[in-house]
């Protein structure tokens, strides 16, 4: 008896809950939809806000509701791909964006008209009498960006400018919210050609204040209409599908503003002053070897009128030299 | 001479541009003639530094007042209390100020090493805490006592919220109750101050007080006719203890026995208690020094103090036999150095006028209550921590009102 | 899929259920006056603990999901009773200091957690390694928590005491005065919380190293 | 008796540095950069081409909406550019530069009128027509001042001749020196405001400047002198009106919601020049003074000449400059070079020495309550600080930071050195972009 007595109440008992639980499931239930959890299992709990909501779960719950899929950017093209797998979509191509601070002027070569005194912030300092630094559009270099940035992704040259170690950066926008000079961009992560200049001073202001800034002399855009444009004084890199990145283009900026990640290492390009000889260098040998280019079409040119004229026709062969030689000079 | 600097610095700024000008080429006439800075100071940038002005955001001019220096001041301010409380204990009271205050310097010091934060220890504030506990704690406390109360003083208190200005309790108080429940026995040993007694026999025949009646019935004290064998009783025994006035009060009044010694007595500190309540008059005058540079203002001691007269007034009136009359409870106890150094404290006190108000009074009442109704016979670091805990809501609802809302009439429409 | 090696330290230290998850505050706060109730405490938990996660693996494809809680309930529930009457028959003394917090076992977090969070999704063998891994980090958290709040608040540091057997080393003399606070509960909190925080810088620490 | 406002401060004044030397003038610049934004409001437009031969006084740019004035040549020559040039505030604007031609010949102006002839409109006609803005430091062009909306009756017209600020004693010299003149301008003013009474409050720490505005005043009917309390911010305009009036400007209104318009000395003596000459306002009194400076001197000045040739006329930087501040020193705007260009509301040329400076670092809070005390628009400066250090915006609402005048009281008396009001201006443009956003998504919706 000492047995079965435990037993039956133990039964009982779950029986009669187990009854009530039931009728509590039929008319209790809630329809959840499981794709939420689901997407909230692949997406990278970053919560970052890249998206444009709030957190991981919000993007989860309209994403259900029909979103666009490509909004993850910390993702990347992985997450997509899973998302459209669960959501039954088409997946679509998520190009892999990190940020750009699109500054080189460090204090070295667009110097501080004054010393700041105050709180150490960008946001704080642009308020007393525009800012310490000379150039009106470039990075002041408190690190507001390096505040929001929970990656460690933002760091700084020596001479108090801001740049984006692209290996760590989770593309999350942070920094360029945070910005008050606006001069963080999201670029796409394979491109490797950026003009890193922001100014859009007249050419001879930012001469003056600045020595890697943008003069907007239109060289890039005149060499590749695809891929440059030149808006408000300030040259900028399309990025849109299509364009493509032309490493002479980068080789022609004078002062040095377009940055060609195939060539140099961003780091160095920012802090070593050995690239800007060889920058100078580069340039020159590419103006000698378009010169002699130059005077070979128009010999060849020349050759082929007196040919023609000669009524021979052979003008090919000096048309497929050109586009050789400028492969030559990436 | 740095004014000549300067025009050659300013003279190689148009000279410079005009470089610049020829170099892009574009419009150079313009461009040389230019004296705007830019030109000045991009190509120049070695001799410009020297040069450079600082920016700042108005205001340009400061009052020169420091947070180390008021934290010194107050610090400045408790030092003759606390001497007088050398004289009357001795070196045991000695120990306790030195192992206090510097207990409490090292370990704030240790803590922004290692957390390495920025070391702010010569701020005072480390300093000020220490020698505040140290005159909370009765003169036999121990070496351990007082450096496990400058440790809870310090880093529980303070630094674990975020260190000066963020610690929502006061730190010396905080160290005195945690030492008390910590530390139940030794914290209610309360010494004689034979050294001060010693030195004036006739207290012994002039008067009879019940914890001196204690004390004598204990050691044969009473029988110490003079001065002298006041002296070399006082040298022979380690330590002699007796009740406090409040917990004779508290105790020996109920049951209608026992008597105490003259206000004058509490005046001077002739009396067993901590070290920094045994000296109401060297308290005021230091309390007297801060409000008359304003460092303190006066809504939170005058408010305390009335809410102690209010209750201590009010019951005494009911029942004299059994109440203390206000002045006895105005002397005795922490009440003067908590109503103008403790609650005082910037920190965990409201800062409007009247949250002020509203904190004294309560921290005054609630005093009033522990010693009279509570289990404690002292009460000014419970009710101070207390309001302290208060202090946030009542900063909350007493916010100044602001410039702009009183109603202006608009003259007769003509 | 974690090691099965994994699977054992984490609930030592990188997910301690104490320091790092704040499950079972309730028992760590209270019973922790001494290193020997933290540690009956501790065994006790980790008892219930291991038969539940073998349980609850074993039967885990028969329950059905939206009553998965009560049965778990139920299973746990069982090993808290015959875990009490276990301790009540062989160790008596640990089981009236202990008291109310032993049938309290049935609410720890820890336990219904690790049920529902891991036993419920894993074969019987890593559900067990689990059991053991968060048990010890419970029973070893608390005995260190017990440990120091001893010490410092009654100068001793008990390790058994089993009828008239009484390991206990006194490591204060009788005269100093401990901190009676800490065996208060008051103590345990703050030493929680240096726990707590001390766990923190060495993660803190190591992280910093690492980078 | 005098009359104060609950609040505010009393740092050293530091007036004696200047405020024994009689005015000025400084010979107009070789070269004059005059800003086309001098003022509150729209920027002037340029109304000359380059190259272009104007005489002193000429427009040179023109008003660009009601709340804008136009702006004049300071000197006669040649326009050699239009282009950005450096701001006082920091930034680059778009100026006007002239070259002299060393004749400083006037264009043609009116005869001379007494102001008593002419109509209210007419006078303020003037007003505006000669660029007139208000001359304490907020720029704003006196003409909207001067036009109340016609629900709002103006009972009380206050010359604000406090100059609380530290270290400035321009308006005191001209007072002393040309009582008549800021008279005939304060008469004119209460004309075409139509105000029953008018008050001049002076602080009493300029008994002399006091003693000739009373002998001025005479017997003028309505017109009074008022002590006030020496403490800052006792020129601010709703201090003034408080301690004078005992009326509180309503918040976030105008002196004008409560019956009262508050004009500045030297814009009173601006005002008479435009009326009775009409002269544009094209040179003002400028202190020059601080530790800085070799010998303080008080100078009239053109617009448009650099802050350099003002040091240079007080004998030149004495020592190392640390900081040269455009205005008092307890809300002027440091600058980055003397090579800046002065404009009309430019009162003061501070130059602080490096020992003189504030030091840089600032501590917690530690809530001490001086901040509290001193704030005269009676705001929490201490929990407004510390919430804006942390950017916890949503907490700052309710403690009104946006009534904020930036006075700098607090900050000055902060033992923890805490830069409040940078925090603040930091708040209250935060807060406007917010309200812009808010009214961009507003407009985005009702399309």
């Amino acid at each position: 008896m000492s047995l079965i007595l435990p037993i039956l109440v133990l039964s009982g008992i779950g029986a009669v809950m187990g009854a009530g639980l039931a009728v509590a499931a039929k008319f209790l239930s809630v329809e959840e939809d499981p794709r939420v959890e689901a997407l909230m299992e692949i997406l990278p709990s970053a919560n970052c806000g890249a998206c444009g909501y709030p957190g991981c779960s919000g993007y989860a719950k309209e994403l259900v509701a029909g979103v666009d899929i490509g909004l993850c950017s910390p993702g990347g093209s992985d997450t997509v791909a899973k998302i459209a797998d669960i959501l039954g979509v088409e997946a679509v191509a998520l190009v892999p964006k990190v940020a750009l601070v699109r500054c080189a002027g460090g204090r070295n070569l667009a110097p501080d008209r004054s010393i700041y005194v105050g709180p150490s912030s960008c946001k704080a300092a642009v308020l007393v009498g525009a800012g310490p630094k000379e150039c009106r559009w470039g990075c002041v270099g408190l690190g507001d960006c390096a505040e929001v940035c929970e990656d460690d992704a933002v760091d700084f040259t020596e001479d108090g400018l801001a740049f984006v170690r692209a290996d760590l950066c989770i593309a999350c926008a942070r920094c360029v919210k945070a910005c008050p000079r606006d001069l963080i961009q999201m670029v796409p992560a394979d491109r490797k050609v950026h003009v890193l200049c922001s100014s859009q001073d007249p050419g001879k202001n930012t001469k003056a204040v600045c020595q890697v800034g943008c003069i907007a002399c239109k060289l890039c855009a005149r060499r590749d209409k695809a891929s440059f444009v030149v808006e408000n004084n300030s040259a900028s890199v399309l990025y849109e599908e299509g364009s493509k990145d032309t490493p002479v283009a980068a080789l022609v900026c004078t002062p040095g503003a377009i940055w060609d990640a195939n060539e140099d290492d961003l780091v160095s390009w920012l802090t070593d002053p050995a690239r800007r000889e060889a920058l100078k260098e580069r340039q020159a040998e590419l103006k000698a070897r378009e010169r002699a280019e130059r005077a070979a079409k128009k010999k060849a040119a020349a050759a082929a009128k007196k040919a023609k004229a000669d009524k021979a026709d052979e003008s090919g062969p000096a048309e497929p030299a050109e586009p050789g030689t400028q492969k030559g000079g990436q | 001479m740095a004014a000549e600097d300067k025009e050659t610095s300013k003279n190689a700024g148009p000279g410079a541009a005009s470089d610049a000008g020829k170099r892009t080429a574009t419009d150079s006439p313009v461009e040389a003639t230019a004296d705007s800075p830019e030109e000045a100071t991009a190509d120049s940038p070695e001799e410009a530094a020297p040069q450079m002005l600082t920016v700042a955001s108005s205001p340009h001019v400061r009052s020169g007042e420091s947070t180390s220096r008021i934290m010194w001041t107050v610090f400045a301010c408790l030092l003759p209390a606390a001497g007088w409380s050398v004289y009357l204990f001795g070196m045991k009271a000695a120990i306790v100020l030195a192992t206090c205050t510097g207990g409490a310097v090292v370990i704030e010091s240790l803590v922004q090493y290692f957390t390495r934060g920025r070391t702010s220890v010569q701020d005072g504030s480390a300093a000020l805490t220490g020698l505040l506990l140290a005159l909370t704690l009765p003169p036999g406390a121990s070496v351990v006592i007082c450096l496990v109360g400058a440790f809870v003083g310090v880093v529980v208190a303070k630094a674990v919220f975020g260190g000066l200005g963020h610690n929502p309790f006061n730190p010396a108080l905080t160290a005195r109750v945690f030492l008390l429940i910590a530390f139940p026995g030794p914290m209610t040993r309360w010494p004689i101050p034979l050294q001060a007694l010693a030195d004036k026999p006739q207290k012994l025949y002039g008067q009879s007080t019940s914890w001196l009646d204690a004390a004598g019935r204990s050691l044969d004290f009473a029988n110490a006719k003079t001065g002298a064998a006041l002296h070399s009783l006082a040298a022979k025994v380690d330590v002699i203890t007796a009740a406090t006035p409040l917990a004779v009060a508290k105790e020996h009044w109920k049951r209608g026995t026992g008597e105490l010694t003259t206000y004058s007595d509490y005046f001077v500190g002739s009396m067993p208690g901590s070290l920094g309540e045994v000296s109401v008059i060297l308290l005021l005058l230091g309390a007297a020094v801060l409000l008359i540079r304003g460092y303190i203002s006066w809504h939170i001691p005058v408010s305390f103090l009335l809410g102690v007269i209010v209750m201590a007034g009010l019951t005494h009136l009911a029942n004299p036999t059994r109440y203390m009359d206000p002045i006895f409870h105005l002397l005795t106890g922490g009440v003067i150095i908590g109503a103008f150094f403790m609650a005082t404290d910037y920190v965990t006190s409201p800062t409007y006028p009247l949250g002020m108000v509203i904190f004294g009074l309560g921290c005054g009442l609630l005093t009033m209550i522990i010693r009279l109704w509570g289990g404690f016979p002292e009460g000014v670091s419970f009710a101070i921590l207390i309001m302290n805990a208060c202090t946030p809501i009542i900063e909350r609802y007493t916010r100044p009102t602001r410039y702009g809302l009183k109603p202006w009439a608009e003259p007769e429409a003509s | 899929m974690s090691k099965s090696s994994n699977i054992l330290s984490r609930g030592l230290w990188k997910e301690n259920p104490v320091l790092v998850l704040l499950l079972g505050m309730c028992p760590t706060l209270a019973v922790t006056t001494s290193a020997y109730n933290g540690l009956g405490m501790g065994v006790a938990t980790l008892a219930v603990l291991l038969g539940s996660n073998i349980f609850v693996s074993l039967i885990r494809s028969l329950i059905p999901k939206k009553v998965r809680i009560p049965c778990y309930i139920v299973v746990i529930a069982t090993f808290v009773t015959l875990v009490d009457m276990i301790l009540e028959a062989f160790v008596n003394n640990l089981h009236s200091s202990l008291g109310l917090f032993i049938p309290l076992i049935v609410v720890n977090c820890i336990i219904l957690g690790r049920a529902e969070a891991f036993a419920s999704k894993n074969t019987l063998g890593r559900s067990a390694l689990d059991a053991v891994g968060m048990g010890l980090g419970f029973t070893l958290t608390l005995f260190a928590l017990g440990s120091v709040r001893e010490i410092l608040g009654n100068g001793t540091w008990t390790l058994l005491q089993y009828q008239e057997i009484l390991i206990q080393l006194r490591l204060l003399s009788k005269s100093t005065d401990p901190i009676l606070v800490m065996i208060l509960p008051p103590g345990a909190f703050i030493a929680l919380g240096f726990f707590i925080a001390g766990m923190n810088a060495i993660v803190a620490r190591k992280k910093s190293k690492a980078a | 008796m005098s009359v104060s406002f609950k609040g505010g401060i009393h740092p050293d004044y530091e007036k004696e540095l200047s405020s024994g030397a009689a005015i000025e003038d400084l010979p107009p610049p070789e070269r004059a950069v005059v800003h086309l934004s001098q003022h509150i409001g729209a920027p002037a437009k340029a109304a000359v081409k380059k190259k272009q031969q104007v005489q002193k006084g000429e427009v040179l740019g023109e008003a660009a909406g009601f709340v804008s004035v136009p702006v004049h040549a300071p000197i006669s020559g040649k326009v050699v550019e239009i282009a950005l040039h450096l701001h006082p505030f920091g930034s680059l604007q778009e100026a006007v530069v002239i070259e002299s031609d060393g004749e400083d010949q006037w264009c043609e102006l009116p005869p001379e009128t007494r102001p008593e002839s002419l109509s209210a409109d007419e006078i303020k006609d003037r007003i505006r027509d000669a660029g007139i803005v208000g001359l304490g430091g907020a720029a704003f062009p006196t003409h909207v001042k001067l036009s109340p909306p016609p629900d709002k009756t103006i009972d009380t017209i206050l010359l604000n001749a406090a100059e609380c600020e530290p270290y400035l004693t321009a308006d005191d010299r001209l007072m002393q020196e040309e009582p008549e003149r800021v008279l005939s301008g304060f008469l004119a003013l209460r004309k075409v405001l139509g105000a029953k009474d008018a008050v001049i409050g002076i602080e009493e720490n300029k008994p002399e400047a006091m003693g000739a505005m009373e002998k001025a005043v005479g017997k003028v009917d309505g017109v009074r002198v008022a002590r006030l309390h020496v403490k800052y911010p006792q020129g601010g305009e709703k201090q003034l009106i408080d301690a004078i009036l005992g009326r509180e400007v309503p918040t976030g209104g105008l002196p004008m919601d409560c019956g009262v318009v508050v004009q500045n000395v030297a814009t009173c003596a601006a005002v008479d020049d435009a009326v009775r000459f009409g002269r544009p306002l094209i040179s003002r009194v400028t202190t020059v003074t601080g530790q800085g400076v070799a010998s303080p001197v008080n100078l009239r000045g053109r617009v448009g000449t650099p802050v350099q040739a003002f040091i240079d006329a007080a004998g030149g930087f004495r020592g190392n400059p640390g900081r040269v501040v455009l205005g008092g020193p307890m809300m002027g705007g440091a600058i980055h070079t003397t090579d800046t260009p002065v404009i009309k509301s430019t009162g003061g040329v501070l130059v602080l020495t490096p020992e003189e400076l504030p030091p840089a670092e600032f501590d917690a809070c530690i809530r001490c309550g001086r901040c509290v005390r001193a704030c005269p628009i009676h705001l929490c400066p201490n929990e407004m600080g510390n919430y804006c250090e942390v950017e916890m915006w949503d907490q700052l609402e309710g403690l009104n930071v946006g009534d904020c005048i930036e006075c700098g009281c607090c900050a000055f008396s902060c033992p923890a050195n805490r830069p409040l009001v940078q925090f603040f201006r930091y708040a209250k443009l935060w807060i406007r972009q917010q309200a812009a956003l808010a009214k961009a998504a507003q407009s985005q919706d009702d399309n």
